[in-house]
Parts: structure tokens; sequence; C-alpha cells
């Protein structure tokens, strides 16, 4: 029952992509749909009429696209139905599909850890198929075909599907490369413009790589098992040697496609140039199934885990939480912003996923629960309020036609619900209490605050630095998102497009983010649900729970022990009600002192213009000045002189560029590399025929001098 | 056993017809229709040989294997599927006025004597035919290299029929090595015979043996285009009508890899060193790589591909070369799979070019948009034949990583570094082709595409899963060459 | 065991096989086409009459078919050819001086030692003569090749191409006694269409480069210029 | 009972904060040989202000008015989580130490976004301070509470109060760092000199003074009150981990009493080091508050790691 909601959830996904491929041939399809309507039109009259409606031939393309979208959102739903159950049922479901290799079928196994994230890429992917319809409708037929849009969108939630239920490596990397394809062609969707060429390449290149090394890593341990299937692998008997090979290997592979410092280069390329749904299922759940991948594969497949490899993925997760929010901070256009703190956030499941490892490795079972249910439920967090996040910015583009928050502003007054529903990803994203984001780092301090029983030195003093780092991040995603959400939504409007921006009609296009920030609002305050849920994981695969995760009633959140540390967002949300109730109902009591609405102040200077507002580089200059050797920043102020002897001055021109360094570091010399190497070889063939007769000559006489 | 002697008297009629009448019009049609009637030939071979097993024929002359009928029906299949895009292309071709009648008639009727040759290639018993078959499919194709006439074309024939003439007869030292040490406990006449040489592998003359084995390999490598021997390989592909090419890299390089294959076994039943295996992996590795390394330098789409195609013939040698059961495997379904998807590609690059009215890549632009389908195809065999999945290609490279990491794990970085760089070398040309916008005068041709979707869709469901008979006789051949199968 | 003690037929077969090699050598020091061509014929008709030996002294008739095909095609037919061609673009009056003739004799003679050496592995299996056969074959092959990557003339590549063949031919004659009839029959076949072929590039050739000077063939590279 | 004392000691902060500003002023004019104003005169101003009529800028949205409200009411939420008088609060068991950090970051937040609401230069420069400010000063503060929350091996911060008081007096090199790291993060974050000079009007120095600019009326009151609770807040928190003495643990109405005194007089202690502190020193310049405050970072680091090393038990 449970797998055939599973199997419904893949199947449906295909069927709305095939659905969508049907776009070409609308005209044919409407005939025959018309025909069949022909045959029975017995039905009740308005459903009768309605239908006409709907089978004419303007209406009937988009009807076509809300049936795509309705096929997506119901996959997501059986996602949704088939996570929860498998989570509640704390079964493992195994089956086999006649499929792959004459002596491999696919293998599938449903268990904890895939319905967990199945049930994130469900509520993703119900969020997008709500979305969709309204933002597609912008694009012309001609231009931007739906039917690629359609048939890649389908084709990638079933690759990110069947790669959760993959149980063989075969069908894993299958599963894997659908899903990256599938993805590349839509980040190549707009494909007219050349930086989604040049970033779907730089994708499509890195999730090849990525792939081949994960292929390795299974290589390893097949060359030590029987077989491709997990339960073999996880039979195979390796040293510490060829373990940490796999390990690394795979850490490669899964972390190009999460996106971990420095191999994330592709992420804050590819995420923007998409459509803002599909920026959101890569951002948001792309990303988890990397990060599955990621402990499948070293909880589960690999026997047994080394501290050192905690330390790896910690030091990795610090570096990278910590440059993905510098780098971020300093990104004016709003998607790659986003796609940068995606880049923060998987640093931060990494790090606690470290913690985890290290715990786990040094005998701590439960201590290394908790960072895994930290790990997880951090990377739920992330799902929702960074698929809110693009969504919303999906809505400002679709609205004002930009992505530069610098050509923003004032659109609280504009867009109001936008406004309200992005303030509370915004608020979640920067782990402010009450919220889903909060809860989760709160688990990752207190994961940190363990070391205690820790007795290796370098991990004693390791894991203090990495929580420092932590904190920092936090309060640097706060100042981040301080600046998104002011730049954005207050002040004044920067640009004429902001101007005339209007609130969003369409229905679904609200409704999606007000779902997700729903639950980012219901998450911080009943964090007991989820943590139930990712409990049921925990227990089952790394063997051991959380010992009392509701010792003081389910309002609370006691994580370790209630003695050692508490939280009731409940209670909390109370206090916050009663105070800010208190105070407001005692001062607005008195009506001679109702709100009086006046000019800004200007310093008696006249006019507050919007030029004069902070900008996003103004905003954060402080930063550049403080963490300068972070960016490679190139500053130019340039004077147009003018006047007797070039006095005075009529025009400054500011340009800033901001780089990452990963770039001339690591990916400009292998560029370069391969093309000398190619460069040389291609010496090899001169054209001249004698010269070909001569290596054919000299090969010969070398292999029979070799043999001989 | 009549269906073998039809699948070798079809193309012969055809040969003999064409010559006479291969300039009228609808010549393209009939053309078609003799290799349909030739695929149902195989075909029908085909299902003999699944119910009856290995068939030799009366005489000794043929033996139809499980190692060679599915690369038969595969041959035929690509000559059906090719000559059907062949017809509106050679019209076009001729519309533009660069084809006279007697080309025409030469093209259509070495076309049949190309096909006769690789069905004799594969179908014969006897070592030796084998070589004369090899060296007439040179001698078939060379003029087509350089049917029009261009300096270009006629170059890329003259080095194509030195280099392969001079490494086709190395290919015949060794055979003659081969039938010297078969007379040495054979009797003269039979002494080339495969099934009686491969019965009394085991006695033959080792020393002799392997130095056969090196201009063996020498000789028919060439053909298959390793490297340093290659250099024929992107002239010929590029200057020549784009079926030529299609069928080239398709089967003429896959048959060569066969006849190797086959003295392998010889030389491995011989003498147990893996002196044979070593040499393969040695060249296939190394035209592995530089193949993929040139695929950066290119400018001319014909080159591009016929780069890729030495690639991917280098890693099936190198898989051959590992031996065992799962590499072999995987170098049988890839030989399928690559010749299958190249055929395809080759059909979009014709139709690509005649659209650019250019091979030069920097003229092609923004396929998608002029002419979707072509485009798309161009694309969609691109990703397959980069090895993404679900398509075929790759199951096999899958495969052959595996087999590698388990036997030579050192040996897998280099692998992994080969299909990064051949990969990022392709898509950097393929990509400005098939995106942006459309250019200034620019229009669609007359392309039929049914080639294309039914190949791409086939490397699609081997990709997907193998169909049992098919399993079946890759697991036969498993067995024959490798003496152990992966299931 | 010394030559004395072996019949007359190995004793013909081994001045015959060093005949040949000696011919080999002649046209790898040879500048001028005409004589190239000529010592050519010359090779030629010594294989035919080591084939007719064979013929004779193992009574094998159809070797007899292989010695007339050969005295056609190699001795009458392929320098006829050659031969009209050089006069038709008269070459026949330039000398092509080889850019390191000694180095070539050189290498030409190391060669031969190294055919030897090559197919040491396998004396104690064979007897010498075969031994001898297959060695000086493997030379003419090797020499062969040497010659085309030597020569610049197109001309002489079809020389060294033949001559390769003849190598071969010279081995299977009499290392193996011949082919099995078929092989025969279809070698020849090739051989002669090979030869068609030859004429046909010769007129393209000249019509697209007007010369025959192989070097000028190098429009297709990979070279940055 | 325990919930009683918890509201009672949370209503006690806020009353008392005023106070403890006034005070803090009283000793300030007293040092610098001026005349002082009242130590009542916050509350005046307070009440003052809640009876004038707020002007709001046309620019401003809702998020404007309702910025002081969230702001002071997160405040006090904060406040609720420290223990003032009496330890063993069953509020600091429903929000931890992390948890008050983050109420100070939340009304930061708000406190950010209103400064540019309106949409001068003023307030985007002033949030932009405070951000960049407070993202150094956070992490400092964190690993000075980090210090003792593992000592006490709790996150609950009246526990750990408990823990130390029971401890006696143990000279830790940890606490030694974390008490710097908490003192000077506290003058950065309540806005005082070296860092921000809550007494300045000159544009180009001020940072909390430049996002209230707009604000008036009870608006202007709540944000003051606010941030007189935070100062104290701090005030408290330094008294209490380090000094916990006199705190009462059973909730005696002597023993409260006798807490109550006790924290007072700390607190009054600290009001006069601070005033010195402020008399001496002057403010730096904004882009010396970057190594002032990484100073306090590293302390705090230095604190974490020499407890971890050196203290704990294996």
């Amino acid at each position: 029952m449970i797998l055939l909601s599973a199997y419904s959830a893949v199947l449906l996904s295909f069927a709305s992509g095939l659905l969508a491929l049907l776009m070409n041939q609308r005209l044919m399809l409407l005939a025959i749909s018309q025909a069949a309507f022909k045959k029975f039109n017995s039905g009740g009259g308005r459903f009768q009429t309605w239908l006409t409606g709907q089978l004419g031939e303007q209406q009937f393309p988009v009807f076509l696209k809300q049936a795509v979208f309705a096929l997506l959102g119901l996959s997501g739903l059986f996602a949704v139905i088939a996570g929860l159950a498998v989570l509640l049922s704390k079964g493992v479901i195994t089956d086999q599909i006649p499929l792959g290799l004459p002596w491999l079928p696919w293998h599938i196994r449903f268990d904890g850890l895939s319905g967990f994230f199945y049930l994130i890429i469900g509520i993703a992917v119900c969020a997008v198929s709500l979305y969709g319809p309204g933002y597609v409708s912008s694009y012309q037929e001609n231009q931007h075909p739906f039917a690629a849009l359609g048939l890649f969108t389908g084709l990638f939630v079933a690759g990110m599907l069947l790669v959760l239920l993959a149980d063989d490596a075969f069908m894993f990397m299958i599963a894997w490369e659908m899903m990256s394809v599938a993805s590349y062609f839509l980040v190549a969707f707009q494909h007219e413009n050349p930086a989604n060429r040049r970033a779907a390449f730089l994708y499509l290149l890195m999730a090849e790589v990525g792939a081949l090394a994960i292929i390795l890593a299974y290589g390893v341990l097949a060359s030590f098992a029987d077989g491709f299937t997990f339960d073999a692998l996880r039979e195979s008997k390796l040293s510490v040697t060829w373990a940490s090979i796999a390990f690394v290997l795979a850490l490669l592979g899964f972390g190009m496609k999460a996106g971990v410092v420095p191999v994330h280069v592709w992420l804050p390329e590819a995420h923007p140039v998409a459509p803002s749904h599909i920026s959101a299922l890569m951002s948001g759940v792309m990303l988890k199934v990397a990060l599955y991948g990621l402990i499948r594969f070293s909880f589960d497949l690999l026997s047994e885990v080394h501290w050192q490899w905690g330390v790896v993925l910690l030091v990795l997760g610090t570096v990278s939480a910590l440059g993905g929010i510098l780098y971020a901070m300093m990104q004016p256009n709003l998607k790659r912003l986003l796609a940068y703190s995606s880049v923060e956030n998987i640093g931060i499941i990494f790090m606690v996923l470290g913690l985890s490892m290290i715990f786990m490795a040094n005998g701590h079972p439960q201590l290394a629960a908790l960072g895994f249910l930290a790990a997880l439920f951090h990377a739920f967090n992330h799902a929702l309020f960074k698929n809110l996040l693009f969504l919303g910015a999906g809505i400002l583009h679709h609205q004002t036609h930009e992505l530069n928050i610098d050509m923003m502003g004032g659109l609280i007054k504009k867009m109001p619900k936008t406004s309200f529903l992005f303030l509370i990803g915004c608020m979640s994203i920067s782990s402010l209490p009450l919220f889903n984001g909060f809860v989760s780092e709160w688990l990752a301090f207190q994961t940190a605050l363990q070391v205690d029983v820790l007795d290796n030195g370098v991990l004693r003093s390791l894991i203090p630095v990495s929580a420092a780092a932590l904190a920092l991040t936090a309060a640097l995603a706060a100042a981040c998102f301080v600046k998104v959400f002011g730049l954005i939504f207050l002040g004044q409007a920067r640009s004429r497009n902001s101007e005339k921006a209007q609130e969003v009609q369409d229905k679904g296009m609200l409704a999606a983010p007000a779902l997700l920030a729903g639950l980012c609002f219901l998450l911080g305050i009943f964090p007991g649900i989820a943590i139930h849920l990712i409990n049921n994981v925990a227990g089952q695969l790394l063997g051991q729970t959380l010992p009392n995760d509701s010792a003081l009633g389910w309002l609370w959140l006691a994580p370790v022990s209630a003695e050692q540390a508490s939280y009731s967002p409940p209670l909390v949300l109370i206090g916050a009600l009663i105070a800010g109730c208190v105070s407001f109902w005692y001062l607005r009591r008195n009506p001679a002192t109702a709100i009086r609405s006046a000019a800004t102040w200007d310093c008696g200077f006249g006019g507050v213009s919007p030029r004069m507002q902070y900008s996003s580089s103004a905003f954060t200059m402080p930063f550049r000045r403080i963490f300068a050797k972070v960016w490679i920043i190139d500053e130019q102020i340039k004077k147009d002189l003018q006047g007797a002897l070039d006095q005075d001055v009529a025009a400054v021109h500011y340009q800033l560029h901001i780089q990452d360094h990963s770039w001339p570091l690591i990916y400009m010399p292998i560029a370069q590399g391969v093309n000398t190497v190619a460069k040389q070889v291609g010496r090899i063939q001169t054209g001249n025929i004698r010269t070909y007769l001569g290596y054919s000559f000299a090969t010969l006489l070398l292999l029979l001098w070799v043999i001989s | 056993m009549i269906a073998a002697y039809l699948v070798l008297l079809i193309p012969f009629i055809g040969i003999v017809f064409f010559a006479i009448a291969g300039h009228k019009t609808d010549m393209g049609k009939f053309n078609i229709w003799l290799n349909a009637v030739c695929l149902l030939a195989t075909v029908w071979l085909a299902v003999n040989v699944l119910n009856i097993g290995t068939i030799l024929s009366p005489n000794k002359a043929f033996l139809i294997d499980p190692f060679n009928v599915y690369l038969i029906v595969l041959t035929a299949f690509v000559g059906f599927t090719t000559s059907i895009f062949s017809s509106p292309y050679m019209a076009h071709e001729k519309e533009l006025g660069k084809l006279t009648d007697n080309r025409l008639k030469l093209y259509y009727s070495m076309y049949q004597g190309f096909m006769l040759a690789m069905y004799l290639v594969l179908t014969t018993n006897n070592m030796g035919i084998m070589w004369v078959a090899m060296e007439g499919a040179t001698l078939a194709t060379v003029l087509l290299v350089s049917l029009y006439r261009t300096p270009e074309s006629i170059e890329a024939a003259w080095k194509y029929f030195i280099l392969c003439g001079v490494g086709i007869a190395q290919a015949l030292f060794g055979t003659i090595l081969l039938y010297y040490a078969a007379v040495q406990i054979g009797d003269g006449e039979n002494a080339l015979l495969w099934s009686v040489l491969y019965e009394n592998a085991a006695h033959l003359n080792p020393e002799i043996l392997q130095i056969a084995f090196v201009f063996l390999l020498i000789g028919y490598g060439t053909k298959i285009g390793l490297v340093p021997l290659h250099n024929w390989l992107p002239d010929a592909h590029s200057e020549g009508p784009t079926p030529m090419s299609a069928v080239l890299s398709g089967l003429l390089l896959n048959d060569a890899l066969y006849a190797v294959v086959r003295n392998k076994m010889l030389v491995d039943g011989a003498s147990h060193n893996n002196m044979a295996g070593y040499l393969m992996m040695g060249f296939g590795l190394l035209s592995f790589l530089v193949g993929a390394l040139f695929l950066h330098r290119q400018k001319d789409i014909k080159r591009l591909f016929s780069y890729s195609s030495i690639e991917h013939m280098g890693m099936m040698t190198f898989a051959f070369g590992i031996g065992g059961p799962m590499a072999t495997f995987a170098a049988l379904l890839h030989m399928t799979v690559h010749s299958l998807t190249k055929s395809a590609i080759f059909v979009t690059v014709g139709h690509a070019s005649q659209v650019a009215g250019s091979q030069s890549m920097g003229k092609i632009r923004g396929l998608i948009k002029t002419q979707p389908k072509v485009g798309w195809g161009l694309l969609i065999g691109t990703i397959a034949i980069a090895g993404f999945p679900p398509f075929g290609v790759f199951t096999s490279e899958f495969l052959v990583l595996l087999a590698t990491m388990h036997g030579y794990p050192w040996l897998a970085p280099l692998l992994l570094l080969g299909i990064g760089i051949a990969f990022a070398g392709l898509f950097r040309h393929i990509q400005p082709m098939v995106y942006g916008d459309k250019p200034e005068g620019q229009l669609p041709v007359k392309a039929n595409l049914w080639p294309v979707i039914i190949h791409l869709g086939l490397v699609l469901w081997l990709g997907l899963a193998i169909p049992s008979f098919l399993a079946h006789w890759f697991s036969q051949a498993t067995l024959l060459i490798s003496g152990s199968t992966p299931l | 065991m010394n030559i004395e003690q072996t019949d007359f037929y190995t004793q013909a077969i081994l001045s015959m096989a060093a005949l040949v090699g000696l011919t080999s050598f002649l046209m790898l020091g040879q500048g001028r086409l005409l004589r190239l061509i000529f010592v050519f014929a010359l090779q030629g008709l010594l294989l035919t009459l080591t084939t007719a030996l064979a013929a004779y002294s193992l009574d094998n008739p159809h070797l007899y078919i292989s010695a007339a095909l050969t005295l056609v095609l190699k001795v009458l037919f392929v320098p006829w050819m050659l031969r009209r061609e050089v006069l038709l673009m008269n070459m026949h009056r330039d000398v092509q001086a080889l850019a390191n003739k000694t180095t070539v004799m050189l290498g030409g003679a190391s060669l031969m030692v190294f055919s030897y050496y090559v197919l040491h592995p396998i004396v104690q299996t064979t007897s010498p003569v075969m031994l001898n056969a297959l060695a000086v074959s493997l030379s003419v092959v090797l020499l062969g090749m040497l010659l085309m990557i030597s020569h610049r003339q197109a001309v002489a590549h079809v020389v060294g191409f033949m001559s390769i063949e003849n190598g071969l031919f010279f081995a299977a004659i009499v290392a193996t006694k011949g082919m099995p009839m078929v092989v025969e029959l279809g070698v020849a076949f090739d051989v002669l269409v090979a030869a068609v072929l030859f004429g046909i590039f010769f007129l393209h050739i000249r019509t697209s480069i007007d010369s025959l000077d192989v070097d000028l063939l190098n429009r297709l590279n990979e070279v940055d210029k | 009972m325990n919930w009683l004392i918890a509201i009672l000691q949370t209503t006690l902060f806020v009353v008392l904060a005023p106070l403890l500003a006034g005070w803090l002023k009283w000793c300030k004019c007293h040092l610098q040989n001026r005349k002082a104003p009242s130590l009542l005169q916050p509350y005046r101003d307070l009440i003052k202000l809640t009876k004038k009529q707020p002007v709001v800028s046309e620019q401003a949205s809702w998020l404007f008015i309702k910025a002081p409200y969230i702001i002071f009411s997160a405040t006090v939420l904060a406040a609720t989580v420290v223990p003032l008088i009496a330890v063993d609060l069953p509020t600091s068991a429903s929000a931890d130490v992390i948890v008050m950090v983050g109420f100070f970051a939340f009304a930061r937040f708000f406190l950010a976004l209103a400064g540019l609401d309106v949409g001068t230069a003023f307030g985007g420069m002033g949030s932009s301070r405070e951000m960049t400010i407070s993202s150094l000063a956070e992490p400092a503060m964190l690993m000075a509470v980090f210090t003792l929350t593992m000592t006490a091996s709790t996150t609950n911060l009246s526990g750990a109060i408990a823990h130390v008081l029971h401890e006696g007096l143990v000279l830790r090199p940890s606490f030694v760092f974390a008490l710097f790291a908490l003192i000077l993060v506290a003058i950065a974050e309540t806005g005082r000199v070296p860092v921000d000079n809550p007494a300045t009007h000159l544009e180009l120095t001020m940072i909390h003074e430049a996002m209230i600019l707009e604000f008036s009326g009870r608006h202007l009151a709540l944000i003051e009150w606010a941030s007189q609770l935070k100062l104290m807040l701090y005030g408290v928190l330094i008294a209490n981990i380090f000094f916990p003495w006199g705190i009462a643990e059973s909730f005696g109405a002597s023993a409260l009493g006798y807490g109550l005194l006790a924290i007072l007089g700390k607190l009054m202690l600290l009001a006069v080091f601070l005033a010195i502190a402020e008399t001496l020193v002057a403010k730096m310049r904004l882009f010396r508050v970057q190594e002032y405050l990484s100073f306090a970072y590293l302390l705090g680091l230095l604190g974490m790691l020499s407890h971890i090393i050196l203290e704990a038990s294996r």
C-alpha cells in the first residue's frame, strides 16, 4: 500500500511530463478530446458547459498546463502520503522491478530515510504545482515551449524520487543522472541568453564528474563485495584505507551536487537562471537528495564511520557555511544571493552531520542521533524556507521583471501579501525564535555543546571553533536577510518597474508560499512533530533514538535531558503575545494620541529622493571592509570632472565586481590545462602522410621489440 | 543456413544493379528496400541461431555464433536505417549539383559493396577470407570518401587508402603467421578455419601467435582507429558523404574490433600470459584519452564526432583488454549502443550541416529554433553518447568503470579523467550549435528523422532493460571470449 | 645445420630470399622513379620464379596459378601503369634526392637484423629455411614501409605498398607453401583492385594538386597555424 | 508559585530598567562635573513620550508602526529568561540562554528593518552599522555564555547560575576570559562608548540613534525603554553569572528581599564602573570597532577552549 503510493508518485510525475509533451500535438489532442466529449455529452449541464469552455481553441493550452501541474501536484501529494506512512509505520519495504541489467533487476527499498526525503520532496512539489500555472503563463509558447519545460520538470521530479527508492548502485546512478540531466535541460530552458548556456554547461559538466566519482565510490565497495545491490555492498568488508577512499569519492560526488565549497561554483550560476519554481526545486530539494546520498552512503553502506571523516565534514561544512553566507551578502541579484545562502545552509547541515559522525565513531550513539536529528531537521527547514524564498523571488520577478534588489524597494505597500510571506521566509532563514530555522540551529548548538564527552584533544578544540563559526554564520545570515527584505520591500521604489508593481493576482502563486510559510511557523512552534518523525529515521539508521524527546510533555523540546537544555516554543509564543498585547493595549487606549503622518525628516534640505537610500553595496560596505580577504573585490570610482581646471565633479561612476576565489584558484587552471594539453597533443597530427606511416612503423617496431 | 547465403547474395545483386542503374530517380528508395530485405534475412538468421544455437555451414565456410550473430543483425539494421537517411540526403546533394549520375551509381553500388564486405567479415569462418573482406571494405569505401572530388576529400581518401592498406598488409602478415602456426599441427586447407583454430588453440605455438597478434593488432587496429594509427579516420569521416561516415563509424570500426577480438581469443587460448590483453588495454586507454583531448580542438562537426568514435573504440578495446565477464559484457554492449547512437548522431549531423550549408561548427547555430527535430536529435544523441542514463552507453560505461575499479583500480582515475574531458569537449561545441537564437537565412531542410528516433529509442531501451534474447547472446559471447558469464 | 646438407630446393629458396631482400634494398636507395619501378618489376619476377619453383618441387598445382597471377599483376600490369604515370607527369628526368640516404640504408640494414631478432624466439620450432624466409619477408615488409616513409613521390608509395605485398606473398609461398586457394584468389583480387584504384587516384591527385608529391597533401591536420 | 515569582521579577526587570539608566546618567554627570538630573528622569521622559501624539513618516509601512511593540516584547521575553533575584526560574527552562540571544536577534532584526523602512540615508546607515556590529558581537556573546553553560553542562540559565553558586568560589581561567568577553559585548550591544554614543546626534558617528531617528511618541518610548531594559539585562547577566552570590534560592520573603538588595548593589557597582569607563575612554572610529569586537570574540573562544582543554573532567 505504502509502496503503491510511492510508485504512483513517481509514475504521476512521469505522466505529467508526458502530458506536457503532448503540448506539441495539442490540436490533435484537442480534436480527440472533443470527439470523445461528443460521445457522452449526456453529462450534467454546468459541467458540460465548463468542459466545452475548457475544450475551446484558446482555452485548451491553459487547460493542458493546469492538467500537467495538477498531475505533478498529485504526485507530490502521494509522495507526502507515502513518506509519512513509512515514517510512522517504521517499516522497511523492499521490492524489485524487472528493469536494468539482466542479472540485476532494479532493487527498491523504501525505509525511514527515504520516506523522510520523500516527505520533503512531496511538500516542495505540491507547492510548486500550486505555483506553476500562474508562473508559466508569462512564457510565450513559440519562444519558450511549455512542452520542454513540463516534460523535464516531470522527469526531474521522477528522477529525484527514484534516487530515494534505489536499492542498488546501478539504479541509483540511473535515477541520479536522470535527475541531473533533466535539471540541466531546465537550466538551459531560456537558452537564448548566454548566461543560461554557460551555467548549464558548467552544471552538467560538474554533475558528470560528480556522478563518475560516485560510481567509483560504489566501485570500491563493489570490488570488495559480490554484486551491486546495497545489501551486498553493506556486507563488503574493506580496510580503513579503502573505506576512506570510498568515502572521499562519495563526498566529492555528493558534495558537488550539494554545493559544498569549493565545488559549489555551478550552484550560484545555475539556480538563478532557471525558472523560479525550478530553482526552488533545485535549491530546496535537489541539494537534499545529494545529502540523502551522502547519508545513505556513509551511515548505511559503509559498515563503520571514522571520526576523521566527521572532521572532514565538519571543516568543509564550516568553510561552506561561512563562505556561503559571506558571498551571499555581496550579491545584488536576488536569486544568486539565495543560491549562495543554500551553500551556507548545506554547510551547516554538513557541520552537524560531521558532529554526528564524530560522536558515532567515539561511541556516543545517543549524541550522534542528536546531531543526525539536527542535520535532518535543518535540511527539512531549509527545504521549506528556501522554497518559500525562491517562489517569492519568482513572484517579484514576475511582477517587477527585476531580480536586482538595488532596483526594487517600497514593495511592502504594493504587494502586502507577498511581502508578509517573504518576511516569514527571511525570519526563518535568519533563524529567529518562533520559527523553524531557529529550532534546528538550537539543536545544532546543543550538539556542539556536548563536546565535553570526547577525549580527543583535537576534537575538543576543533568543535568549539566550529560552533563559534556557526554562531557567526547565523548572525551574518540575519544581517544578510535584513538587507534583502529591507532593500526589496521597504523604503521607496528605486526603479520605474517597482514603482508600477502590483500584487500578484493568481491565487496559486500566493497559495504556494503561504503553505510553506505556514509550515515554517508551525514547525517553529511545534518542532516536536518533525523531530518525532526524524527520530524514527535515526532509530532505523543509527539504531539509536533520542531518549526522552518529549520528557516534559509534547510542548517541550529537551533533546538531551530536561536538566541540560529545554525549549518550549509554545510557551514562548504565549509570552510574546502577552507582552505585545499588554504594551499595545496599554499605549493605544488614549484616543488623543492617534498616529499622525507627516513627511520624512530631511534635515531641512527638502526632498528625500529614492537615490538617497542605502543600496545593497552600501549596506554591505562595512562587511566588505571587515572580511576583505574573503572576496576578490574590484572597486572602481571614476569622477567626471568639468569646469575651469577640472575642479568640480560633474558625475561619479562607481563600479563594484566581486568574484569567487575558487575560480582563479581551481577552475581556470584546469580549463587552461586541458586546452594546453590538447594543443600539444594536436601537434602529433601533422597532416603529412609520411609522418603517419612513421607512427605505424614505429609502433610496429616497438611492439615487436616489446614482446620478443 | 540459406539465410546466411541470402544475406550475402542480396548486396551482391545490389552492387551489380546499381552499377548499371544507380543514377535513376528513387534509387534511394530501392536501396532502402534492398537493405530492408537484407535486414529481414538477418533476422531470420538470428531466429535460427536463437533456436538451434551456433550454425556452421556444411562446407565449413561460414560460422554464425552468438558473438557475431547480433553484430550481423546490427549491421543490417544500421545499413537499413542509414539508407533511409541517405535517400533524401543524396537527393538534396544532387539538387545542390554536388553529384553527377556516375558518382551516384558509384555511391549506391559501393554502399552495397561495403555492406557485402561487412557481412562477409562477420559471417566467414576463414580468417583469411576475413582479411580479404576487411581489405575489400577499404577498397569499397575509399572512392566514396573522395566522392565530392574536392582537394580535401581526395587527400583524405588517399590517406585512408595508403594507411589502411599498409595497416591491413600487416594484418595479412599476421594471418600468414597464424596459418604458419596452424599448418604445423593441422592440414593445409582447413588450417585457417576459425572453428578449427579455436578447437586447437591450446596446441598452437604461443611465440608465433604472439608475434602474429602484434601484426594483427596493428593491422586491424589501424581500421579500429587506435591511436597512433588513427590518423586516417577523422579525415575520411569528415570528407565523405555523411551516410558513409555513419556506416564507417557504426559498422567498420566494430567489425575491425571484432576481428581483433577473434584473434585475441586464439592467442589467449595458446599462451596464458595476458599479453594480448595488456596490449589492447594500453592501446585502448591511449586512444580513449587522446581522442577525448582532440575533441576540444575541433572546428568541423563531423571531425568532432569521428574523434568521439576513436574515443569510444578506445574504451571498447580497453574493456576487451581487461577481459573478465563484466568488462567483456560491457564491451559487447558498448559495441551495440555506440554504433546505434553514433550513426543516429551522424544522421542529425548531416541534416544540421545541410541546414547551415557548412560543416564548420562556427556556422551552425540555434538549431533548436531553426529545425527543432534536428536540434533535439543532435542534443539528445550527444547526451546519449556522452554516457548519460538512461541511455545504453551509460550502462556499458558503468560496467567498464566498475570492472576497472575491480581489476586495475589505479587506472580508474584515468578513465574518470577521460570521460570528463571527452564530455566537456563534446558539449563545449554542441551547446552553441543547438541553443541560441535562429541565425539569418538558415531554413529547415527536408529530413527523415525516423532513423534517429528508432536508434535512440533502442539505445534507451537497452539502457533501461536488455531484452532476454540479446542478454542471452551477450552472455554466450562473453562465455566464448572470457570463459565465464556475468549472469 | 649448414647449407651444404640441404637439398637443392632449399638452397634455391634461400638464394631467392637473398635476392628478394636485395631488391628491396635497391628500391630503398633508389632516387630515380623509372629505375625504382624497374627494380620493383624485378622483385615481382623473382617472386614469380620462387612460386613456380615451389609449385614444381612441391608439385602443388594451384601455386602455378598464383605464379601466373603474380607475373601478370606485379611484373606487367602495375609497373606498366606506374611507368605510364611517370612519363605522363614527365618525372622521369628529375631525381629525388633522399634527405639522408646513408641513414636510411643503415636503418634498412638494421631492420634486417631486427627481423631476425624478432623471429628468434621461434627458431627452435622451425627449420632454418623457414626462419630465413620469414625473416626476409618480414624485412621486405619493413623495408617497404621505410621506403614509403623516406620517399615523397606518390609513385614511390605505390611501389612501397606493392613491395610490402610482395614480402607477404613471399612469406606465404615459402613458409607455408601457399595459403588456401580461396585466400590466394582473394588476395590477388584485392591487389588488382588496389592497383586500379591507384591509377584513378593518380588522376585525381594530379587534377587537384597538379603534382604527385604527397607532402603537399597536408590540408587536413590538427596543428595550429 | 514560582511562575508567580517569574512574572514578579520580570515586572521588576521592566520597572527597574529606567532607574538603572538614570543612575548611570547620574554617575556620569557627577564624574564629568555636570549637574545631574534626578534618578527618576528616565521615567518622566517615558511617560511624557507616551502622552505625545506619534508622528509617522508617509513612507512608513505597517512594519514601522508595529516594530516598537515587537522590539519591546522581544526584549521583555529575553528578560524573563534571566534570573534577577531568584534562581530556579520556570521561564528559563522554557527558553534557555540560546533562545535569549535569539530574542535579542529578533529585536535587532526588526529595529534594523524599521530603520530601513522610512527610506532615508540615516536609517540605512544605522541598520547597516547595527547589523555589522551585532553580527560580530552576537557570536562573541554566545561563546562567552557557552563557556558558562559547558561548565554547568546546561544551557538553562538559572540552572547554570545555581551550579556556579553551589560550586562556591572556584577560580576558573575560562571565566575570566568569558567575563571580559561578555563585558565588551555588553558595551557594544547596548551602544555605549567607545562603540556608540547614546548621547550623540552627530550623523556620522551615531548607530542606534540613526535607526530610531524617525520614531516619536510612544514608539520612541518603547524603543528607549527596550534599550534600557537591554542594558540592565546585560548588567544582570554579568552580575549573576560571575558573581551569583546573594541571589535567592528559596522563595522565602527574606531570601527574595535579600536577593533584590544584592542584585541592586551589584548593578549599582557595575553602573559606576561603566560610568567611569565611559568618562575615561573616547569613542572609537567605526572601523576600529571590528578589532574591538573580534578581540571580544577571541576572548570568548579562548574562554571556551581553556574550559575544554584545561578544566573539563575527562
